[in-house]
């Protein structure tokens, strides 16, 4: 009997409790963000969009290999002998056309990892956080400012350097070949 | 010397064979508002009494462990965030120290300072959803809100050191993926001082409601033995009154010099490791974490955290179990290295997984309600029940 | 105790079942064979100096040839550790359940067989958990092809290939 | 419905030239469309003032954007999109009893307001049986809810019903009882009556007669209240965490929205019947005040109630159905006898 009316005692008082911190709360400050009229300021670690400076990027591909999700797509072509690409803001020669620096941010799983191989500081994350679309593809963030004809002559060029280089092996390699089949025929009119 | 196996359940339900009726099986979830994410559970009732309850998962399977054979040791590290995305930080911690192990890597005294602060704070948070949610379960809605409104403070600062708010990728083989920013550690230590008077609120308005120790006290109770036979760990099991904390019991980084009690259940509204038990001890942890956080910081050494990070991790070949204690209990990886840079296999032993599985053990013969308590009591994540 | 101890132990009561004992490794273990697993975890579970009262995990791996299952034994009174391990080959992986022992290992069993394909004897619910149950194959084994589609659902998303220019 | 002529009355003397029946049916339709006027504009206003009031407990703002000032059109949009959603119905729903439910709730609800006096001259029909009747009429939505529950053909909307069936009739006792306690003294059930009976000033009222026992009466009245219009800590048969959404989890657009306006409906007029019969009704608390018209004091109190009914919501967490049945049996029940048992030797000492 005595734990019955202890019972209803403690319901009571702790309900009343409990309506004395709704009541004292109904008065103080909310703590909401009425978001797209007030926006926070993002500390500059923030990991949010990605951005890649072209003019640093030597196009070693290490943010590539390091996208555990492969996000990134970077494509290359090996610039000419005399050509100068210039150098990056921390003084490392630019080797690589690249041509082709793709970032999926419909892929990207935010963890900057990306980040910490790239030699130059070219890419980085930035506090950007509005870039929501209605269509997926235009996540697909292009970075490399090369036109297509740029490309495709680039690439035709690398094509022919190489075939030129294939070709010059080719010859050389057949050149031993021959100097190897003179020897061999020598050697073998030697022993006769 | 045969010991008698622990049976299904120890809590038969008695009912007059006459009174019995037909049995309704009752599919909650995966779609349901307190199954925690995409749980379902398929019952059997006889009226509101539940006769028993299967879990089944698999509903949200990703794959962990084959992605994580295919990919860099480091590449693993963004992805074990994801097993259990309320406690990243602590899923950082045990995957990397498993492999520091491995490899035999000294860190600096700041990062392994720095790791504490952040694995603490993360329990904190954790534990603060844990709360909220199980509020939510019972049906008060209101403290959600006010442990997300404390919360959001946790992920602010977590923001400011790793610059994400929830899969923070900050803590790497070797150290942390960056050193704490100036005025950091005073900020925690503000958030202490503002945290913990707001423990009482949450007490006034929660734990101590009578409706809620009555919805909650003598309701699930999972004893010692039957919680350890069934994997359960972490607070689960220190609701208990099972004594066991990976922080103390199998020190890992330097969690042996900090001065801090382990939570257990007593019992003290009702049975020994009833729901309440549970959620008293998550409460409760939040103190201790707040002193763990407070002597860390004040020893903190100056330094720079960052520089015993390696760029390219080889393991030595081997393997290794490597546990940790998260805010849902004890985290394994089982590693195991052929010495390339890609992992051979990486096994995770997550925690809810096994406290979830002691519901088929301990549901039969409640009621539907307290059965949505039992599962909140048992905090689980599905993400990292199914990996 | 230490894993010596222990290995000494089942070494005096179960001599055939032992393969191998590595105390040199991070975790010493040892390796048995599938015959009389039940009962010698039986004897590390109930016997009072060793008290293997909680098993931590229990992992399937693939070696190549065989497969195996590991099981990581603590016990809450003594605070010991060992690592059992039992190997089986791939055709025939059959090991006997530990899952009547330690109740935790029903679902990790279960696990293993859905993941790797072993069948546990005895097992009281020999199911697939994570996967559905009409999935094919068992896709931790190393030698495990994805599938192209699933009940007709094509399972390599669109999204999963490449994004260079050519392809979009 | 003399009263209420009269009050017409007074209002367009001209009514009383014109043909009995006539008068009589303007007069009727005219009462009708105003109450369910009203009914609709509190609903919109409590659906607001709980969201506020909801927000504001809880740190946030609640609705801010529609309408400009703190969101006050929020509940007007709400409507609008209720009302254009698709209707679904479950393939498997028994189709008749599925459509006839959340019209019975609403009915019932409406119902009750036909005997609550607004003031001395404003009440649409003065019973004198007037508090047996608004009892038993909003009795009649749990047939309502049962209908809705049953009619989904769904598991947890069966649940929902059942729980909501047991609970409102074992709910109605402690109601019926605590009101008893009242009606023992004033020797009425006209709701205008009671009012009457209770001029003067605040210490007049019901609540502070034989004190404290009325006011323990009064209290149990609105502790089984809750539990009759289904809120906080007695929401059982919606039971959201529980239940998903008990009875009305298959409902949807305006079929769950008259349920929804039958919840508010409800919830004013147990406030509305708590003012009448243990608060003053229309009576200004005291003297000086009276300049205020009384439907403002009759209004303001039951508006008062019906926060107290947010408030409570917004703190509390959820009874177990054993739990609710032990409250209702052994607490209120046997407290409520004793009320009546010490009033009537209190009367007769």
């Amino acid at each position: 009997m005595r734990q019955y009316f202890k019972n209803i005692y403690e319901a009571i008082a702790t309900i009343l409790v409990g309506m004395g911190v709704t009541w004292r709360h109904l008065f103080t400050r909310a703590v909401t963000v009425q978001y797209p009229h007030v926006k926070r300021e993002l500390p500059e670690r923030s990991r949010m969009q990605l951005f890649v400076e072209m003019d640093d990027c030597i196009g070693c591909m290490a943010c590539q290999r390091a996208c555990p999700v492969d996000c990134i797509d970077i494509k290359t072509v090996r610039a000419g002998k005399e050509e100068d690409l210039g150098e990056t803001s921390n003084g490392q020669k630019k080797r690589l056309h690249v041509v082709q620096f793709n970032i999926d941010m419909g892929k990207c799983c935010y963890c900057s990892d990306c980040v910490f191989p790239c030699p130059t500081g070219a890419i980085r994350m930035t506090p950007e956080y509005e870039f929501t679309t209605y269509d997926r593809s235009s996540l697909l963030f292009k970075f490399a400012t090369y036109t297509p004809e740029q490309i495709s002559e680039l690439q035709e060029r690398e094509r022919k350097e190489k075939e030129a280089q294939a070709a010059a092996r080719a010859a050389k390699l057949k050149a031993a070949e021959e100097a190897k089949k003179a020897a061999a025929k020598n050697d073998e009119t030697k022993s006769e | 010397m045969k010991k008698s196996n622990i049976p299904e359940s120890q809590f038969e339900l008695q009912v007059p064979e006459s009174l019995k009726t037909e049995e309704m099986t009752i599919s909650m979830g995966p779609q349901h508002p307190s199954t925690h994410g995409v749980l379902q559970v398929i019952l059997k009732t006889d009226g509101e009494i539940i006769n028993s309850a299967k879990p089944q998962i698999g509903y949200l399977h990703r794959c962990f462990e084959k992605h994580a054979e295919n990919i860099t040791w480091h590449q693993v590290i963004p992805f074990t965030d994801r097993l259990d995305y309320i406690a990243s930080m602590n899923n950082n911690l045990g995957y990397v120290i498993g492999i520091e192990r491995m490899m035999n890597l000294e860190v600096n005294e700041r990062a392994e300072h720095l790791r504490v602060v952040v694995s603490e704070l993360n329990r904190i948070a954790s534990h603060l959803i844990a709360l909220g949610t199980y509020g939510l379960d019972i049906g008060a809605f209101t403290p959600f809100l006010y442990v997300f409104r404390d919360r959001e403070k946790i992920l602010d600062l977590f923001e400011e050191i790793s610059g994400a708010r929830l899969l923070y990728n900050y803590i790497w083989v070797g150290g942390v993926a960056y050193d704490a920013p100036e005025g950091w550690r005073e900020k925690v230590l503000e958030f202490c001082d503002y945290f913990e008077p707001k423990i009482k609120e949450y007490n006034d308005i929660l734990t101590y409601n009578k409706i809620f120790i009555e919805r909650t006290a003598n309701v699930g109770v999972i004893p010692a033995e039957v919680g350890i036979s069934y994997g359960v760990s972490g607070p689960s099991l220190r609701g208990s009154g099972v004594n066991f904390d990976l922080r103390k019991d199998d020190p890992y980084s330097i969690y042996d010099r900090f001065d801090f009690n382990v939570v257990v259940g007593k019992g003290e509204m009702g049975t020994v490791g009833d729901t309440w038990d549970r959620y008293w001890v998550r409460v409760d942890e939040m103190v201790e974490s707040v002193k763990i956080i407070r002597q860390a910081l004040e020893n903190l050494p100056e330094g720079d955290a960052k520089e015993t990070v390696p760029r390219n991790i080889k393991v030595p070949a081997g393997e290794y179990y490597m546990r940790t204690e998260t805010p849902r209990g004890e985290l394994g990886f089982y590693i195991i290295s052929d010495g390339s840079k890609m992992p051979n296999r990486v096994k995770v032993r997550s925690p809810a997984f096994c406290n979830l599985s002691v519901l088929q053990a301990i549901a039969p013969g409640v009621m539907i309600a307290d059965l949505v308590a039992i599962i909140g009591s048992l905090d689980i994540v599905l993400g990292e029940v199914d990996r | 105790m230490t894993a010596q101890e222990i290995y000494n132990s089942i070494q005096e009561k179960f001599p055939d079942t032992i393969v191998e004992f590595n105390d040199s490794v991070l975790q010493p273990y040892i390796k048995l064979t599938p015959d009389q697993f039940n009962e010698v975890c039986q004897f590390l579970r109930d016997t009072d100096t060793l008290g293997f009262d909680a098993l931590m995990n229990l992992s399937g791996v693939d070696y190549g040839e065989e497969l195996g299952t590991v099981y990581h034994l603590y016990s809450m009174q003594h605070r010991h550790k060992i690592v059992l391990k039992v190997n089986v080959p791939r055709e025939h992986a059959e090991i006997p359940t530990v899952a009547d022992l330690w109740r935790t290992a029903d679902w990790h069993e279960r696990e293993v067989f859905d993941l790797y394909g072993i069948n546990f004897i005895n097992h009281p619910d020999m199911r697939r958990i994570l996967l559905p149950d009409d999935w094919e194959g068992y896709p931790l084994r190393k030698d495990y092809v994805q599938p192209e589609e699933y009940n007709g659902i094509t399972i390599a998303h669109p999204d999963m290939k490449g994004n260079s220019d050519e392809e979009k | 419905m003399e009263p209420l002529f009269q009050f017409f009355n007074n209002l367009f003397p001209f009514i009383s030239d014109w043909p009995e029946w006539l008068a009589h049916t303007v007069v009727g339709v005219v009462t009708v469309l105003l109450l369910f006027g009203f009914v609709a504009l509190f609903a919109l206003f409590a659906i607001w003032l709980e969201r506020k009031i909801s927000a504001h407990m809880q740190d946030r703002l609640g609705p801010m954007e529609v309408g400009g000032w703190h969101g006050w059109a929020q509940p007007i949009a709400d409507a609008i999109k209720l009302l254009v959603k698709e209707d679904i119905i479950p393939a498997m729903a028994d189709r008749t009893l599925f459509k006839l439910a959340p019209v019975i709730v609403f009915t019932a609800a409406l119902a009750g307001f036909a005997v609550l006096p607004w003031s001395q001259d404003f009440i649409p029909a003065d019973l004198n049986v007037g508090l047996l009747y608004i009892l038993s009429v909003s009795s009649f939505a749990v047939i309502g809810l049962l209908m809705g529950g049953w009619a989904s053909n769904n598991k947890w909307s069966l649940y929902g019903a059942m729980r909501a069936a047991s609970q409102m009739i074992s709910y109605e006792i402690p109601v019926a009882l605590a009101l008893l306690a009242v009606i023992m003294n004033a020797g009425t059930m006209s709701m205008r009556h009671l009012v009457i009976a209770q001029s003067g000033n605040i210490l007049d009222w019901n609540v502070f007669n034989f004190f404290p026992l009325t006011a323990v009466a009064f209290f149990i009245y609105f502790v089984a209240s809750l539990a009759e219009v289904n809120r906080t800590p007695f929401d059982l048969p919606e039971g959201e965490s529980e239940l998903v959404g008990g009875f009305h989890t298959e409902y949807s657009s305006m079929r769950f929205a008259f349920f929804f306006l039958g919840e508010y409906a409800n919830m004013y007029i147990v406030s509305a019947i708590a003012t009448t019969v243990f608060l003053g009704g229309w009576l200004a608390p005291f003297e000086a005040l009276n300049f205020i018209p009384g439907p403002i004091w009759f209004v303001g109190k039951a508006m008062t109630l019906v926060f107290i009914q947010m408030w409570l919501r917004w703190t509390l967490p959820r009874l177990r159905v054993d739990q609710l049945m032990y409250t209702c049996w052994k607490v209120l029940t046997p407290f409520s006898f004793a009320i009546i048992l010490l009033i009537g030797l209190w009367k007769v000492l």
